[in-house]
């Protein structure tokens, strides 16, 4: 099973793990990341953050990815929820789960999806501070772990 | 008419997310640059920035964008 | 932050969960291991499974356990809830959360609690099939897991 | 009297998951196998087995259990 969604409102993710892992009960392991708005950037409070898309390629780019995750580990589901708009500090931005009889699989794939959301997904954030509107860029961290994945079809 | 969009901080760049240009046949990536001031016209040029044509990316020089189209600069993303 | 704790009776993971986000709102990342029980053992439907525990090792060994990944990782908090007693297929054994400010620790150390909970920790589990109660006994694959957090001190 | 726990697989070879035996004087390891068939005296002693007394692992030789004393066998685990 794939579930792939933009959303445009705040959302619970508790909720969605409910469902996925009710879906998912006879899986054995589910291995999920949230990731949530910080509260602050460097020094400087963070009271909003904005994620924009691109309609043509977001989605389809996210679904790719999730096949390509399915394609390689044995995986009974795959979910990846992504927000885009404006967020508040503690709002859920990304919310990746993966089901899989063998745990080892469930972490691998979650992370890989991860690693990609991250740098390789047509996403691109602003935080607002005190200072204004700023755009983030990508970090050589996020390159290098990217590259832990090459061996992946 | 074409539109072109300016994702990310190219937004800042180019003073908002989008522009529309009459062109009156198909034009190159250089010949939309010669409309741009000198720092968006280098954004949009670097390797780093990628371009979708009617929401396809498209590489290297062989391709054109003209009247109805809509080209989309994508800078380097940032998400999750 | 730890949280550690036996559960002798059904849980609901994603109220936990959703507990365990909250606190942790400002950690930016949380990476969650759920295990549920499986409705099948090889070709056998299961129908019930046990868990027992050994009350003077079982949680001081698991507070270790997570004291080492606190210590090991920079973890904003970690939890890790383990049934015992009875359970049908579908319901929750185990869950296993660490928040952190990069999602690699996050995923590294739910990884290695994993581990230790699976082939450390003072658990013994049985399942009940048309053929009767079986003692699960450890697999190799479990010893190779916890060979690869050797060099945690 | 000295309480035996059996956990996990050895509860089914020792037909329960707790003995009580009244023991005059401290005994060794060798001296409560002694009491035992020989398949439950064979898994007690194996080195995968792991003995806690009053809670604490002990290892070796060098441990006697009396009265009142907890003796706990513990078979390899498998939790999660």
């Amino acid at each position: 099973m794939r579930d792939v969604r933009l959303i445009e409102r705040d959302f619970d993710p508790s909720r969605e793990m409910a469902q996925f892992s009710a879906a998912h009960d006879a899986a054995g392991g589910i291995v999920s990341f949230l990731g949530q708005v910080r509260r602050e950037a460097g020094d400087a409070a963070v009271d909003m953050l904005e994620l924009r898309h691109f309609g043509p390629l977001t989605v389809p780019g996210m679904e790719a990815l999730a096949d390509r995750a399915l394609a390689h580990w044995p995986l009974a589901g795959v979910m990846a929820l992504h927000r885009v708009g404006q967020m508040r500090p503690g709002d859920a931005i990304v919310l990746v789960a993966c089901a899989a009889r063998h745990r080892r699989d469930a972490f691998a794939a979650a992370d890989f999806l991860m690693d990609h959301l991250k740098s390789r997904a047509w996403f691109w954030k602003r935080e607002h501070t005190a200072a204004g509107w700023r755009w983030i860029e990508p970090r050589d961290e996020d390159r290098a772990d990217l590259a832990r994945w090459a061996h992946i079809p | 008419m074409l539109t072109l969009l300016f994702l990310g901080r190219l937004e800042d760049v180019a003073g908002g997310p989008e522009r529309h240009v009459d062109v009156a046949a198909p034009v190159t990536l250089s010949q939309i640059c010669a409309q741009f001031d000198a720092d968006l016209a280098a954004q949009i040029s670097d390797p780093t920035t990628k371009i979708a044509l009617n929401g396809v990316i498209v590489a290297g020089d062989d391709w054109r964008a003209g009247d109805g189209d809509e080209l989309a600069f994508l800078p380097p993303v940032s998400g999750g």
